[in-house]
């Protein structure tokens, strides 16, 4: 009896764990693969927003994809050419002219919090003129899709060859916040190009994707 | 269902393997010799048919060799051919090694599988038959009971008659011995 | 004593042993207190062993470099460790499966210990694989399993690769050998000794095995069937192992002989081995009577033969070498012989074919001293062996520009002494837990042999029996 | 279209590819102090975090600019021209920069002196950059100051000098910058007695010398070696360390190139050691110091006669008077006597103005011995007040140079730490030559601009700017370098309006030519006009044991000791690293009882050391070779240098310091310092010290004993005679060209795109080991300190084969450059178990480090041994040392395996280049680092599926072949064979006048 009630027990915890781990396998990552990782950025920048809503074309900020290894982020400046004019949302520029003209006084500048902090990266004063007490300092974003230091990606080649910026870091302009949604490991980039660019929609040129080692270990 | 069982011991091999001889051409159903090693002759004796394992060991191999040279052409020159060092995709003669390899690893562990399911072993098993000294030096011949001749004197007679050093009688039951 | 029967050879067992007294006499040493020479014998393995981990784990921490192989010379002490291993390890396989096939019956006295030390000289063997690499803890990448890479799987055609499937299954199969011939004595043991903890491992291990004639009918034939894949297994190992050379490029290396010659030189390295063991356990534990002087002269008739062979092969290659009128295989052999290595290279002669000469007098045959002094110079010969083939072919190959010495570093010896360590660790452990004889396996041979001399000169055996 | 070459930073808009201002980064760029902090913010950097939190990844940070410039592309290189600092050669330098960093130096392949080539000092040079033992602020009496502070106390001082009149001295080496010559000049015309004092540690101040007494200008000649049939040197190693090696190496190797259709130069070198000119002599004697002196003057009298003479002296003059104005005699000899002989040669056979040219004559060497010995009397004697040293050490490289310390006030310009720096009062850190503006003008009417190629690492200040400052009139080192070629070096008819254009372009192309300068009227004394004593022949001490002192050419005269890289570059000839040795000769050393290693006490009049020995084959067996430039201070960084572990050996000698210093062994003779010297003592010292070679055997054949009758060379470097090669029929050459050519047991995959290929020359090349520098800085590749090249560890994926040949003409040297061959039929691809070695679509022997797990079988089955494997974690560099490293190659962990790549880094970026172009790849757009480098041209890489390449063209041409062909490797490197001049002297005429 004893032993009977003793199997039943280990069954039951098998069964359970085993439950457990089917659940977590989806999220569960061998080593190395950060598919899904989307960290917090230092400025509540949307992606949604301008990339999504407003159909900012990528290479306008990243404006480098096309012409170097890297895409790059874009300079705090690169923000200024718009922001230089926008401030803050337009509903709270509204709400603010609502209030002033019920309080019968000037509009006073709306700056949201997060544009404050590229104002103050680029040591900009309140009406977003050059402070020359303050010095300019870069924003450090965070790193969403890195790849190992023994592997060289090249933007250009891909860019030019009419891939798109969604097959590798899918739907970005529904992202609120940038989320890895490839899980960027060997098999995916050479699958791709073993498939010998048929799965590029619409190629710029007759492409021809090798999947020699050397294309991107070196 | 209960049977009964008559247990003879003995000092020698010629003793048990004479004592099965007799056993069976009296017609007496023999349930098993137990022996510390094997004795040359005995499965004739109880008239035991020849054991098919060698099949499980062919099968084995077969599989093994054939899984692992498919796998390796598979991976070689159908997955993913690289060209390494010049020498074409399917380099079949540098895949036989590892082919005749696995052949054998597969044979050899099928057959010993195949031992152990039919064989019935398996770790932390009790022995299904004791009797002392039968893994030392003792032999035991094992009849069964089944019909009115043999009664357990007679049996009794018969084990004395050849030399058995010891008789018990058990009484079992179903499979158990 | 009945061992002079005329036209018979001379019993297997001596002392006209009962059953009973077979079980004793090989269950005794681990049934009573070990004694002083036993613990001491453990207390230097586990120093060499200990010493040996030491040296590994620095090599691991610290890097390769702390051996002392270079740009020219890549493999030198550790794989010639792996080849020395692999080849001890043969002779027991040798003795457990093709000596069985070939019904030689003395061998029951001997093969468990010979397969106990194929066992560990595998795993002796199969450190250096996982060690000699840069970056060991990757060496699980040799197996083809499946990945994220594309999946990117093995080179086939590597002959580390065929070494990687080979030694593992050659491990597994003789483990397996090793173990389906222990069932039969684990419950012996099971049966013999008192409750305990020992008594049921012994339990759990031997399967619920009552010495039913049926499981023994089929436990012989699938023994069989294993002795018959053992026996072929064995062979490629080696040949396999000599593959890693011959289908390289470098001179020396490159030759067709070197399957049939790696595996000569295995079961003469083994053979040796197992003699050097024997001779060391029958009075260590007290079993001369089982290990007779009979089975000396048999095993020491082998290393004759396997001597032999080897120095054919030497031969061989010399003549290949200087016949080709390949300028880069005739430097390579003059250089053997004459260059900076010439000491190892005739070591390695001097050893391996002058040395066994001795064997060809039945005196030297039976004096137990000076067997076991030859078998150990054997076994140095053998090491020397593939010492010369890998680093004398290395370090003086095609372009003069990048030959190179070759000097071994404290690291290495010490992993060397370590795996000596580890072996004879495991063997004094086998020696404690395990019988070292195959009991059921004896009785079976020692019963037959009694019955064949009783057939033949039934006078004498009424008497033995008596 | 031309390569463009980008103009400086702050030059940009004046290139006219971009008229559009950028505020924030002009101001910037221009130093405002107040934005300082932009430098850190330049480049985009990715700092990699380890975040102790739960997240999944690793926190990697991103940091953009603030304000990303116009025109500069982040992980986009761009070139700057500029001109090399390394010594006084004045090379043309293509500089690579990365996100604001040098990461490569290479050749300007259109400059006038270089043509290209860099040696292995100038690939080097970035080390220098980043070296962190470099200067990082001025200091005064040994504490950190700042510039401000120091100006005025120095200032100070010399405001007093000048009040009591006392002497101001400058010392430098040869200083050919007209800019740099303006600013001393200006600096010490304040003073009543200032006099600028060059003088250079490889002195060829002989040569100026005896230009002096035989044409009456003090001039060093400009050299055309591609112009001279017939080349004699008296002890000058002008393809190894003399002077110019680089530009005389593109021409030596020009007239010789048997392709190039003109009459194949002969070359006779007599020389007492073994150095790089004299193994690639046709003819090489080896004779002792004085010995060589007097042959020259033997020459010369039978060349001014016309006839006579017999012996050596009779057939090196045939050969000359053969070719007359189409010969070059020239000796490296610190010896009046011998470079008169040489000038009356040159001046005999009507080489003057054809050859050799001191009319415009170079300006790459103009220190003068004499002025320098009386500037260390002066200051020995108390009579100097103040001493500026630039560039030199003359504490460390000139016999009682310590006197420099009784100056009352010494200061040093110095880039790093040195002995003068160490006696200096005052050290005023110089700018790394990447990092200010200056020029050049190696040769009369040729200029070569300086540009910054990165913002000072360290608070130092150009040395042009410091003059200025201490002058009264602080200006930026721009300003300056503009005025003076707006003042001089623009033409005359460019001056004014034309001039920008003229600055930009030669911004852009880094060099300019001049206003064609009308020839001066030199002419040649005749004999009778000379000093008696020049006329005398030179005495020789026969029998005695004579010393003479040379250079290496990755050391020179120690002021690039502290450069692991060219520490670690193995010695050409003896192929030994990280020490000086005295050479002896092999019947020497046994007469001496001395073997390769075991340590000699030598001895002059003057001082005496304890070196181990090299037996150096060839070498005259009466004569010491020992290397200058070891033993300095700085070498002190090494101790520890190298992987620690509890065997390993330390990299310095027993005096802490790498090698050690010959200088105080130099003879001030009648003011020259000569290099050579006689009656030398020497004994064995009864120890041993043993030297990290890189080659254990020297020749092409076995041992003797090794051998079954004589031992025959092996086929891997071959040869071919000038005969055979002139011969019409290809069966002449009797090679065994197609003999290999084997049916293969397997079709071959196809390679449809390219195939790449290389060919080496190994007729061309001179072993100098540009391209072994020049592949390691462009590949990561670690130094790894003499214990591990000791062990035979060196991590070059390029190595340089040296082999000796000897034959009735003397000792031969074949150089072979030996790297991965890229087999088709690959050894080490079959047996790596896990793939880590395939071969690609292009012919590419691919290695991939992060999938190696390292069992080494690879390189063991390697016959050209040429793949390197990582011992242990190497060093690569800390500190701004990092910044060296190229981006685009990985730096390899411990326990891999590499070799070389054919720089397949380089041959990505070049079809991704073509590719965005829309245009097919140009034969020679992709060049390797090694191609690159080679002063040469011996290396040519390229697509062996295009027909028309340079490196088809070669692999399919007479002299090529493939080493060890035999094996059926199929390698992509072909060698192009060695040309024996066979000829003797009639024949060689012959063809001499046919040329």
């Amino acid at each position: 009896m004893r032993h009977r009630v003793t199997t039943i027990f280990l069954l039951v915890a098998i069964a359970f764990t085993g439950s457990l781990l089917l659940v977590r396998a989806k999220g569960t990552h061998l080593p190395g693969n950060h598919q899904g990782y989307e960290p917090v950025q230092p400025i509540a920048y949307s992606h949604r927003l301008h990339a999504g809503e407003l159909q900012i074309q990528c290479l306008y900020c990243h404006s480098n994809a096309d012409k170097s290894r890297h895409a790059g982020v874009p300079a705090a400046a690169t923000c200024m050419n718009c922001h230089r004019f926008i401030t803050a949302p337009l509903g709270a520029v509204r709400a603010e002219e609502e209030l002033a003209k019920a309080e019968g006084r000037p509009v006073r500048p709306v700056v949201s919090p997060e544009l404050r902090k590229l104002y103050d990266a680029l040591g900009l004063d309140a009406s977003l003129q050059r402070d020359p007490a303050r010095t300019p300092r870069a924003i450090a974003w965070t790193r969403v899709h890195s790849l190992p230091d023994f592997v060289y990606f090249d933007h250009r080649a891909h860019v030019g060859g009419g891939v798109t910026c969604q097959t590798c870091h899918g739907p970005v302009e529904t992202m609120e916040r940038v989320r890895q949604v490839s899980d960027l490991s060997m098999g995916w980039c050479v699958n791709c190009h073993r498939a010998g660019g048929a799965n590029v929609a619409a190629p710029t040129r007759p492409l021809a994707p090798s999947s020699d080692c050397s294309t991107c270990h070196y | 269902m209960s049977r009964h069982l008559s247990v003879g011991l003995f000092d020698s091999d010629h003793d048990v393997l004479a004592a099965a001889r007799a056993a069976r051409s009296a017609g007496w159903p023999i349930v098993d010799v137990y022996s510390p090693h094997p004795i040359h002759g005995i499965d004739e004796a109880m008239g035991l048919p020849r054991s098919r394992l060698s099949l499980a060991c062919l099968v084995g191999g077969i599989f093994g060799a054939a899984f692992i040279l498919w796998f390796e052409i598979w991976t070689a020159a159908v997955d993913w051919p690289l060209n390494v060092g010049g020498k074409p995709f399917n380099s079949l003669p540098a895949f036989i090694p590892i082919t005749f390899e696995m052949m054998v690893l597969f044979g050899g562990l099928s057959a010993v599988v195949a031992l152990l399911v039919v064989a019935r072993l398996r770790p932390g098993k009790a022995p299904p038959f004791s009797a002392a000294g039968v893994t030392d030096d003792r032999f035991a011949l094992v009849l069964e009971r089944t019909s009115a001749p043999m009664t357990a004197a007679r049996v009794r007679a018969f084990l004395e008659a050849h030399r058995a050093v010891g008789i018990e009688e058990r009484v079992v039951g179903g499979e158990d011995l | 004593m009945a061992e002079a029967v005329p036209g018979l050879a001379p019993p297997l067992i001596d002392g006209n042993k009962t059953l009973g007294r077979i079980t004793r006499d090989v269950c005794a040493p681990i049934e009573r207190r070990p004694g002083a020479a036993w613990w001491a014998g453990l207390a230097v393995s586990l120093a060499a062993l200990a010493a040996g981990t030491a040296a590994v784990s620095y090599q691991i921490a610290v890097g390769i470099g702390t051996w002392g192989v270079n740009n020219s010379v890549g493999w030198a002490f550790g794989i010639t460790n792996f080849v020395f291993w692999i080849g001890i390890g043969h002779a027991g396989t040798l003795i457990s499966a093709v000596l069985f096939l070939l019904r030689q019956r003395w061998r029951t006295s001997v093969n468990r210990a010979a397969e106990a030390m194929t066992l560990f000289a595998v795993m002796c063997a199969g450190i250096f694989p996982l060690i000699h690499v840069g970056r060991p803890w990757l060496a699980y990448w040799l197996a083809p399993y499946p990945n994220f890479r594309g999946p990117l799987w093995v080179n086939f055609r590597s002959p580390l690769a065929w070494d990687f499937f080979a030694v593992s299954t050659y491990f597994i199969i003789s483990a397996t050998f090793w173990y389906v011939g222990l069932i039969p004595d684990l419950a012996t043991m099971r049966d013999r000794m008192r409750k305990g903890v020992r008594q049921r491992i012994a339990a759990f291990l031997s399967l619920g095995w009552d010495g039913s004639a049926r499981t023994w009918q089929r436990y012989e034939l699938v023994y069989l069937l294993l002795a018959g894949l053992a026996t072929p297994l064995v062979f490629s190992v080696h040949t396999i192992v000599s593959w890693d050379f011959a289908t390289a490029v470098i001179p020396g290396w490159h030759a067709t002989i070197f399957a049939p010659y790696f595996v000569a030189g295995a079961i003469f390295s083994g053979m040796a081995m197992v003699l050097t063991l024997m001779l060391v356990a029958r009075v260590v534990l007290q079993l001369q009577e089982y290990i007779t002087i009979r089975h000396v002269d048999v095993m020491a008739k082998l290393v004759l033969a396997t001597s032999g062979m080897v120095g054919l092969a030497y031969l061989t290659e010399f003549f290949t070498a200087m016949y080709s009128g390949n300028p880069y295989e005739e430097f390579v052999f003059l250089n053997r012989a004459m260059g900076p290595f010439a000491w190892a290279y005739w070591t390695m002669v001097g050893c391996n074919v002058g040395v066994p000469l001795l064997f060809w007098f039945r005196r030297v045959r039976q004096n137990l001293w000076l067997v076991f002094v030859l078998s150990l110079l054997v076994n140095v010969g053998m090491w020397f062996e593939r010492f010369v083939i890998i680093v004398t072919s290395l370090h003086r190959d095609f372009l003069p520009s990048s030959w190179s010495g070759y000097t071994p570093t404290i690291i290495e010896v010490t992993t060397l002494i370590g795996t000596f360590g580890l072996f004879f660790t495991c063997y004094l452990l086998f020696c404690r837990f395990v019988p070292v004889i195959a009991i059921a396996e004896v009785k079976g041979a020692m019963m037959e042999d009694r019955h064949e001399r009783e057939a033949l000169a039934p006078a004498h055996a009424e008497e033995a029996v008596a | 279209m031309s390569r463009v070459y980008w103009l400086s930073l702050e030059q940009r808009d004046l290139a006219g590819s971009s008229g559009g201002a950028q505020p924030e980064f002009l101001e910037a760029a221009a130093g405002d102090p107040s934005r300082r902090d932009f430098l850190k913010l330049v480049g985009f950097s990715v700092a990699g975090a380890a975040a102790a939190s739960c997240s999944p990844a690793p926190v990697r940070q991103e940091i953009p600019y603030v304000a990303q410039p116009e025109g500069i592309v982040p992980g986009d290189a761009v070139s700057y021209a500029t001109t090399c600092g390394g010594c006084t050669a004045g090379c043309g330098l293509l500089v690579k920069t990365r996100d604001g960093r040098p990461i490569k130096v290479e050749g300007c392949p259109d400059h006038p002196i270089s043509a290209g080539g860099v040696c292995s000092v100038g690939q080097a040079a970035l080390l220098g950059l980043y070296d962190n033992l470099r200067f990082r602020s001025p200091s005064l009496g040994g504490a950190q100051t700042s510039w401000p502070e120091i100006d005025t106390a120095l200032m100070a001082r010399f405001d007093a000098i000048r009040q009591a009149g006392g002497a101001v001295r400058v010392l430098t080496p040869t200083v050919h910058s007209p800019t740099l010559r303006r600013g001393i000049a200006a600096f010490l015309a304040s003073f009543g007695d200032g006099e600028h004092v060059e003088y250079d540690a490889l002195s060829a101040s002989a040569v100026l010398d005896a230009h002096e007494a035989t044409h009456g200008v003090r001039a060093f000649p400009r050299y055309f070696f591609d112009r001279a049939e017939v080349v004699v040197s008296f002890d000058a190693d002008f393809l190894g360390t003399w002077v110019s090696p680089a530009e005389y190496t593109r021409g030596y190797a020009l007239r010789r190139r048997p392709e190039g259709g003109s009459a194949r130069g002969w070359h006779a070198q007599i020389e007492s050691r073994v150095s790089l000119a004299g193994g690639k002599a046709d003819r090489r004697i080896a004779l002792p110091p004085d010995e060589i002196a007097a042959l020259a003057f033997d020459v010369a009298a039978i060349v001014e006669q016309g006839s006579g003479g017999s012996g050596l002296a009779s057939e090196l003059a045939q050969r000359l008077m053969a070719a007359p104005g189409r010969s070059i005699v020239l000796s490296g000899l610190q010896d009046l006597p011998a470079q008169v002989a040489c000038n009356r040669i040159n001046a005999a056979l009507g080489n003057y103005g054809r050859t050799l040219d001191i009319a415009q004559p170079s300006n790459q060497r103009r220190g003068s011995d004499r002025a320098v010995a009386r500037l260390l009397d002066d200051a020995a004697a108390g009579r100097i007040a103040a001493l500026l040293v630039w560039h030199t050490n003359p504490v460390f490289d000139l016999p009682g140079g310590s006197a420099v310390s009784k100056v009352p006030l010494l200061v040093s310009l110095a880039e790093r730490p040195d002995e003068t720096s160490a006696a200096a009062h005052a050290v005023c850190p110089d700018h790394h030559a990447f990092e200010s503006w200056a020029d050049a003008e190696p040769v009369a009417g040729s200029y070569g601009l300086t540009q910054p190629l990165v913002r000072p690492l360290g608070d130092t200040r150009a040395f042009l700017e410091t003059l200025a400052a201490w002058s009264g009139a602080p200006r930026p080192a721009l300003d300056q370098v503009r005025e003076t070629w707006r003042d001089t070096v623009c033409p005359v008819d460019h001056r004014g309006s034309d001039f920008e254009q003229f600055w930009a372009e030669s911004v852009q192309t880094g060099y300019a030519a001049g206003d064609a300068l009308a020839p001066a009227e030199v002419r040649a004394r005749s004999a009778a006009e000379l000093d008696a004593a020049l006329m005398a022949r030179p005495a020789v001490s026969a029998d005695a044991i004579r010393l003479t002192l040379y250079h290496k050419p990755a050391i020179l005269g120690g002021e690039h000791a502290y450069n692991p890289m060219l520490q670690e570059l193995p010695d050409p000839i003896s192929k030994v690293v990280w020490d000086n040795y005295a050479c002896l000769g092999p019947t020497l050393a046994a007469r001496l009882q001395l073997a390769t290693g075991g340590v000699a006490r030598i001895g002059t009049a003057a001082a005496s050391l304890e070196l181990p020995v090299l037996v150096q084959p060839g070498q005259d067996e009466q004569t010491v070779a020992i290397a200058l430039g070891y033993g300095g201070q700085i070498t002190e960084r090494f101790q520890g240098f190298g992987h620690h572990w509890f065997r390993s050996r330390p990299t310095v000698g027993p005096n802490g310091r790498v090698g050690l210093n010959a200088a105080p062994l130099i003879v001030p003779d009648r003011g020259l310092l000569r290099r050579h010297a006689a009656d030398v003592q020497i004994a064995a010292a009864g120890r041993t010290q043993p030297l990290a070679c890189t080659q254990e055997h020297h020749t092409l054949s076995v041992p003797a004993n090794l051998s079954f009758g004589p031992p025959a060379p092996r086929p891997i470097v071959q040869e071919i005679s000038t005969a055979a090669l002139a011969a019409a029929a290809p069966e002449a050459d009797g090679g065994e060209a197609g003999a290999h050519a084997g049916g293969d047991l397997w079709a071959a995959h196809p390679m449809p795109g390219h195939r790449w290929g290389m060919a080496v020359d190994v007729d061309a090349c001179t072993g100098c080991g540009a391209c072994v520098v020049g592949c390691q800085v462009e590949n990561n590749i670690p130094v790894v300190g003499k214990d591990e090249v000791g062990r035979n560890r060196e991590m070059h994926w390029l190595r340089i084969d040296r082999y000796y040949m000897e034959d009735e003409s003397g000792l031969h040297v074949a150089n072979q450059p030996m790297f991965c061959q890229h087999c088709e039929h690959a050894p080490c691809e079959t047996v790596c178990p896990v793939l880590a070695t395939v071969h690609s679509s292009e012919g590419l022997n691919q290695q991939i480090y992060n999938r190696c797990v390292g069992t080494r079988y690879c390189a063991n089955n390697c016959p050209y041994k040429v793949r390197r494997f990582n011992w242990f974690a190497y060093d690569h560099g800390e500190g701004t040392e990092q910044l060296a490293s190229n981006p685009d190659v990985t730096i390899r962990s411990r326990g891999v395996m590499e070799k070389c790549t054919m720089c397949v880094q380089r041959i990505q970026e070049g079809k991704i280049a073509a590719k965005r172009r829309g245009e097919p790849l140009r034969d020679g757009e992709i060049q390797t680092a090694c191609q690159q480098s080679c002063p040469a041209h011996a290396i040519v890489f390229g697509d062996l599926n295009d027909p028309s390449s340079e490196v088809s063209r070669l692999s399919g041409g007479r002299r090529a072949y493939k080493v060890l062909e035999e094996l059926q490797v199929k390698p992509a490197v072909s060698y192009l064979k060695i040309v024996r001049d066979a000829r003797p002297a009639a024949t060689a005429t012959e063809i001499a006048h046919h040329g």
